[in-house]
C-alpha cells in the first residue's frame, strides 16, 4: 500500500485519533480504579451506606 | 429487566458490569475491521490517498454532534424528570464528546492542508464546530467549577438545550452558506452518492466509533456513580463525627 | 385557609437538613418555628416559599385564594432586605407595591406605621440596620398577602420597634392571616411552637 | 403589566443613577474604535472597510462587559427572592428585566454609533446601516447574555466564567451584523439576506433567552 | 509580610474558585480571538496586522470585566473595614490586592499568548513580542484600575466612575503597547521608544496606583 | 488601658447624629451602648474603629500597646461578617489570623468554642445565619486583641449560642480585654449603659 506524497497527512490522522482513543480509554480506566480505591478506603474506615450494604459493594 | 429499573444506579451498575466486556469486545473488532478495510479502500481519482482520513474524520465529525444530542436528551431527563442517572450521563459524555470534536477538527486540518491548501479557514462549518468544541470545553469547565453535581447538572443542562442550537447551523452550514467544506454526500435525500468503496469502509467504521463512544460513555457513568457514591460517604462521614 | 406539611424533608448541599418534618397552620394562627442555629428554619421558610425544592413530602395550602400557588399568596421577610441603596425609601417601597400586585395600601400609611414617615425621601443607604428592617415590615403592609414567612423578624429592631411589630402580626392574625416565623427570641404574640433539631 | 413597567422603570432609574451600564458601556465602545488606527495603521481605506466589524466588536464585549451584573445585584440584596415568588411569570420578568438593560445600556451605543463613524471614516449611508443593524441585532446579544447572568447568579460564579459559556452564543449575531453592514456598504452582495438573518436571531435569542434565564433561575435559586 | 502573602493567596483562590480557575482565563481570550475572524473576515493577513490590538483588547476587557468588583466585594461583606482597621500599612494591602488580581487575570492572557498567536497567524518573533508588551504593560492596566475600583467604593458608584476614570488611563496603555507590538513585527518605526514608555506608565502606575486608592478608602468609608 | 470619648459629634450625610457624646470604659469592663434605631449606635462604633471621621470632639486610647493605633487594637464586629462564601470555614478563619497578625490563637480550638468544629471543611457559603455569626466570632478569638467592638453581636445566636458567647466575652474581659457592644437584647454580662438618642 502506498500513500503517495501525502502519506504524512494520513498517518498523522491515524496515530492521532489512535492516541486521542488511547488517552480517553485510559483516563477512564484509572479514574476506575482511584474511586475504587476511594470507596475501599471509606469501608476501612468504617462507614456505610444508608442501604446498609459496604462501600464497595454494587 | 425493564427500563425502569435501568433508571436506578444500583441496577444500572449491575447491568453494565454484564454488558461493558461484550460491548468492549464488539467495539475492538469492529474497529480492526474498519481499519483493515480502510486500509484496503482504493485510492481516490482526485483526492488521492488522502481520501482514507475520510474514514476517521467523518466519523467522528458525526459523532461530536451526536454527543451533543445524547447530552440533549440527558438535560431533558434532568430537568424534566429531575433524574439523578439523566446527570451522570450528561457529565460523563461531555469530555468524551470534546474528545471527538477534537479529532474532527484536527483530522479536517490535516485534510484541509493537502486539500485546500490551508489547515484552517473561518468558513461556517469549521466555524461552528470550533464553537461546538468550545462550548464542549465551556461546558467541562462548568462541571468542574461547580462543588454540588446537582446544581452544576441542572444549570449545565439548560446550557446543554442553548447550545444544541448549534447543531443544525453545524449540519446546514455548508447548504445555507458557500464553503469549502464539502455538502452532505452520505447521508442525503435521494441517497449516497459515494462510491460503493468508499461507503462501505466509512459505514463500518461510523458503527465502530459509534459503539466506542456506547462503551466509553457506559465506563464513564460507572465512574461518575463510584465518585457520587464516594461524596456523599464523604459527606456522611463527616457528620457522623460531628455527632 | 390551612397551611400544612407531611414528611417534609430537606437536603442542602448534598447534606440532609431535616425530614419527616410535619407542620400545620390556619387562618388567624402564628407559628414559631424554633430550633438551635443550622438546624433548618430557615430552609423550612424557603421550602414553603417555593425557593427551594423539598427532597420529599408535600406542602400545600387549602383554600387559599383561587388560582394563586402557595408562594403567590405569601410574603418572604429573610435576612436580606431587598432594598435599593440607589433608591428613596419611598421609591423602594413604591417599586415593591407595583411589582407585588394585589391589594396595595397607601405607602404614606405604612411608613407611619412603622415609623419611618419621617425618612420617606432619604436614600435607602442612609439607613441604619434597624430602620432597614422596618422599611422591610413596610412591605408587607403595602402590599397585601394573607400568608407571612418571617425569617428571625425582630433583629435589629429596638424594643419600641418590637412591640410596633407585635402589634401589626396581631393584626394581620386578626384580619384572618397567618403567620410562619422562625426565631430565637419571643415573637410577643400569641404562637404555636414547632422545633426542628435537637434542644435549643 | 404594572408590575413588569414598574421593573423596567426601576432598573433604568437604578443604572442612571448608579452609573455603570450606559457609561462604561459607551466609554468602552469608544476606546475599542480610537485604538483601531493604532493597530491598523493610518490606511483610511482599510479602517474604514473594517468600520463595521470594530463597531460590532465593540458592541458585543461592551455587552458583554456590563451583563454580568444583570441579576447579580438583586441576587444579593434578596430581591430575587421576591421576583420569583411574584405573581408576574418569570419569563415575563426576565424579559423585563432584559429590556430595560438593552435601554440603559444597548440604546446609548446605537446612539453613540454616528460619532464613532465619524471618526471610523463612514460615510453617512455606511453609519446608518451599521446603526441599523446594530439596532436589530443588540437585542440577541442582550437576550443570549441573559442566559449566561442567570447561570451565574445560580451557581455564584462570575466573570470569566460567564464570558465564557455566553460568547458562542454571540458569534452567529457578530457574523450576520458584520457583513449585512459589509453588504450595505460595498456591496455586491445584498443587504437583505443578512439583515433579516440577524432580525430571525434577535427574535429566537427574544423567546429563547427568557425561558433559559427562568428555568435557570426556578431550578438554581436556594 | 505573612499578612501581605495571606491577602494575595486569598484573593487568587478565590479568583480561581468564582471564576472558575485559570483554564477560564485562557479560554476567555481563545473566545475572544475566535471572535475577530468572524468580524473581520478570514483575510489572514489582515488579522495578522490586528492581532497586536486584538490581544490587547482581550487584556482590556478581562481586566475590565474583574476589577471593578476588586474592593467591592471586600466592601459588601464587611472585609474592607476590618483590612482598612489592620496594622498593615493601607498601600500595601492596595498593591497586594492589585498584584493578586494580576497574577489571576492578567498572567493567564500572557501565558496563553503563544497558542493565540497561532490562531492569528502570528510568527515566533511577534507573538513574543506581543507577549513581552503585555508583560510590561497589563501591571499599568490593573493599578490605574485599581484607583478607580477604590473610589468606586467609596463614593457608592459603581461602574460610572470606574469607567470614566480608568478608561481614558488605560488608552496610553494600550496605544503604546500596541504600537510597540506592531513596531516588532511590521517596523520600520523601533521597537524600543513605545516599550519604555510602556514600561514608564507601569512604573509610574505601580507608584500611583497603590497610594491614591490607599487614600481614597482611608478618607471614603463609612 | 482607658479608652474615652469627650464631647464627640457625628455627621452622616450630612444630618446630625448625635454630639457633645461623653464616655469612657477601662479595661476589664464592658459598655453596653443602647438607644432606639437610628439613634447612632453603629456610627460610634465605627467612629471608635476609626471608619468614620468625628465631626467634633476626640476620642483616646491610654495604656494601650506601644505604638500601635486604637483602630490596630480593636476587633470591629459588625452586621457584615467579613465571610468568604467560596472559602471553606477554616480558610475564612486561616485568611484573618495571617492577616491580623498578632499574638495566634489555634484555629481548632476557636471553632470548637464557637461550637463550629464540626463545620470546618464546609464552605462559607453552606452557612446559615447562626453559623456565620459564631464564625465571625471564633475570629475575636484566634487573633487576639484587646478591644472588642461589637454590632448586635448576639443577632442570629441561638439560646444556646448567646450564652456560649457571654462567657466568652466574660473571659475576654477577666483577661483584661474592654468591650463596647452596641445591643437591644441583654447581653449577658454585667456592662454599663450608654444611652444614646432619645428613650428606647
Ligand atoms: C477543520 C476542518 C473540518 C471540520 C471542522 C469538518 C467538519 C465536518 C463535519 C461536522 C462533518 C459532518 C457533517 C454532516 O454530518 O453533515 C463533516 C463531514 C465531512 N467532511 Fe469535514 N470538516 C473539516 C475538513 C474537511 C476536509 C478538508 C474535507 C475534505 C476535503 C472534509 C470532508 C468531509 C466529508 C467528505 C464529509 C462527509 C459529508 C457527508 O457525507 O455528510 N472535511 N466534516
Ligand atoms: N451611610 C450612611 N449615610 C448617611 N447617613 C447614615 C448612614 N448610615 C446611617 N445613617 C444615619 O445615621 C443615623 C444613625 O445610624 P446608625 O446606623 O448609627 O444607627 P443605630 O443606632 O446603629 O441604629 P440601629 O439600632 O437601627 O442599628 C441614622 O439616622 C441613619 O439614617
Ligand atoms: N446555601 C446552602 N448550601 C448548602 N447548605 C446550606 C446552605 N444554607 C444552609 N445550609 C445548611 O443547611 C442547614 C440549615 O440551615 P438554615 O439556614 O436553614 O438553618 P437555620 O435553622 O435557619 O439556622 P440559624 O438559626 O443559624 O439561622 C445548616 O446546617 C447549613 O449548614
Ligand atoms: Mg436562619
Ligand atoms: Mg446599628
Amino acid at each position: 500500500m502506498s500513500l503517495g506524497p501525502y502519506a504524512s497527512f494520513v498517518v498523522t490522522s491515524y496515530v492521532l485519533a489512535t492516541a486521542v482513543v488511547l488517552v480517553l480509554i485510559a483516563w477512564i480506566a484509572i479514574d476506575y480504579r482511584r474511586q475504587k480505591a476511594r470507596l475501599r478506603e471509606l469501608e476501612a474506615s468504617g462507614i456505610t451506606r444508608r442501604s446498609g450494604r459496604g462501600a464497595t459493594e454494587i | 429487566m425493564t427500563l425502569i429499573d435501568l433508571a436506578n444506579p444500583t441496577k444500572f451498575l449491575t447491568l453494565t458490569a454484564r454488558v461493558l466486556p461484550w460491548l468492549a469486545a464488539l467495539t475492538a473488532i469492529l474497529l480492526l475491521v474498519g481499519l483493515y478495510q480502510s486500509a484496503m479502500a482504493p485510492d481516490d481519482y482526485q483526492q488521492g490517498s488522502t481520501v482514507k482520513i475520510m474514514f476517521v474524520h467523518v466519523p467522528n465529525a458525526w459523532l461530536s454532534m451526536f454527543v451533543w444530542g445524547v447530552m440533549s436528551l440527558a438535560a431533558l431527563g434532568t430537568l424534566v424528570w429531575r433524574h439523578p442517572l439523566a446527570d451522570v450521563a450528561a457529565k460523563a459524555a461531555a469530555p468524551i464528546g470534546a474528545a471527538f470534536t477534537f479529532l474532527a477538527l484536527v483530522t479536517g486540518s490535516l485534510w484541509g492542508r493537502p486539500m485546500w491548501g490551508t489547515y484552517w479557514e473561518w468558513d461556517a462549518r469549521l466555524t461552528s464546530v470550533l464553537i461546538l468544541f468550545l462550548m464542549y470545553l465551556g461546558l467541562i469547565a462548568l462541571w468542574r467549577a461547580v462543588e454540588d453535581p446537582s446544581r452544576a447538572a441542572r444549570a449545565a443542562a439548560i446550557l446543554t438545550l442553548v447550545g444544541a442550537l448549534n447543531l443544525p447551523i453545524i449540519k446546514f452550514s455548508v447548504d445555507w452558506w458557500n464553503t469549502l467544506h464539502q455538502p452532505a454526500s452520505v447521508m442525503r435525500m435521494g441517497g449516497s452518492a459515494l462510491d460503493r468503496a468508499f461507503l462501505i469502509p466509512l459505514l463500518v467504521m461510523a458503527v465502530a466509533f459509534s459503539l466506542l463512544f456506547v462503551t466509553l460513555h457506559l465506563a464513564a457513568m460507572r465512574n461518575e456513580i463510584l465518585r457520587r457514591r464516594v461524596r456523599s460517604l464523604q459527606m456522611m462521614q463527616a457528620s457522623q463525627r460531628s455527632a | 385557609m390551612r397551611l400544612s406539611g407531611r414528611g417534609v424533608r430537606c437536603v442542602r448541599g448534598g447534606r440532609e437538613v431535616f425530614s419527616g418534618l410535619d407542620f400545620e397552620a390556619s387562618a388567624g394562627e402564628a407559628l414559631a418555628v424554633i430550633g438551635p442555629n443550622g438546624s433548618g428554619k430557615t430552609s423550612l421558610l424557603r421550602l414553603i416559599a417555593g425557593l427551594l425544592a423539598a427532597a420529599g413530602g408535600s406542602i400545600g395550602l387549602e383554600g387559599g385564594e383561587g388560582e394563586l400557588t402557595l408562594p403567590e399568596q405569601a410574603h418572604y421577610l429573610g435576612h436580606r432586605d431587598a432594598l435599593k441603596p440607589a433608591l428613596s425609601v419611598v421609591e423602594n417601597l413604591a417599586f415593591w407595591r407595583d411589582f407585588l400586585g394585589g391589594e396595595a395600601f397607601p405607602i404614606a400609611e405604612s411608613l407611619a406605621a412603622v415609623g419611618l414617615d419621617h425618612a420617606a425621601q432619604l436614600p435607602a443607604a442612609f439607613l441604619s440596620a434597624g430602620q432597614r428592617r422596618r422599611l422591610s415590615i413596610a412591605r408587607l403592609l403595602t402590599a397585601r398577602r394573607p400568608i407571612w414567612l418571617l425569617d428571625e423578624p425582630t433583629n435589629a429592631l429596638d424594643t419600641a420597634g418590637q412591640a410596633m411589630f407585635a402589634a401589626l402580626m396581631a393584626d394581620h392574625l386578626a384580619g384572618g392571616g397567618l403567620i410562619i416565623a422562625a426565631t430565637h427570641t419571643p415573637l410577643g404574640i400569641a404562637a404555636r411552637e414547632l422545633r426542628i433539631g435537637g434542644a435549643s | 403589566m404594572t408590575a413588569l413597567t414598574a421593573l423596567i422603570r426601576r432598573d433604568i432609574r437604578i443604572a442612571l443613577r448608579v452609573g455603570g451600564g450606559a457609561l462604561i458601556g459607551v466609554l468602552f465602545f469608544l476606546t475599542v474604535v480610537v485604538l483601531m488606527p493604532f493597530a491598523v495603521g493610518p490606511d483610511l481605506a482599510l479602517l474604514t472597510r473594517l468600520g463595521p466589524a470594530i463597531l460590532w466588536l465593540g458592541a458585543l464585549l461592551a455587552s458583554l462587559l456590563t451583563l454580568d451584573r444583570l441579576f447579580m445585584a438583586d441576587h444579593e440584596d434578596g430581591s430575587l427572592d421576591l421576583i420569583v415568588m411574584s405573581r408576574t411569570p418569570l419569563e415575563l420578568t426576565c424579559a423585563a428585566k432584559a429590556l430595560a438593560h438593552w435601554l440603559a445600556a444597548g440604546l446609548p451605543l446605537i446612539v453613540a454609533t454616528p460619532v464613532l463613524g465619524l471618526l471610523l471614516n463612514l460615510d453617512a449611508t455606511a453609519t446608518s446601516a451599521v446603526a441599523l443593524t446594530l439596532l436589530a441585532g443588540t437585542p440577541a446579544l442582550t437576550f443570549t447574555g441573559m442566559i449566561g447572568a442567570a447561570l451565574a447568579v445560580t451557581l455564584h460564579r462570575g466573570g470569566l466564567l460567564l464570558a465564557v459559556l455566553v460568547l458562542p452564543l454571540s458569534i452567529p449575531v457578530l457574523i450576520f451584523g458584520v457583513s449585512a453592514s459589509q453588504a450595505a456598504i460595498t456591496g455586491p452582495l445584498s443587504f437583505g439576506t443578512p439583515f433579516s438573518i440577524l432580525c430571525a436571531l434577535s427574535l429566537v435569542s427574544l423567546v429563547i433567552g427568557p425561558f433559559a434565564a427562568a428555568a435557570s433561575l426556578r431550578h438554581g435559586l436556594d
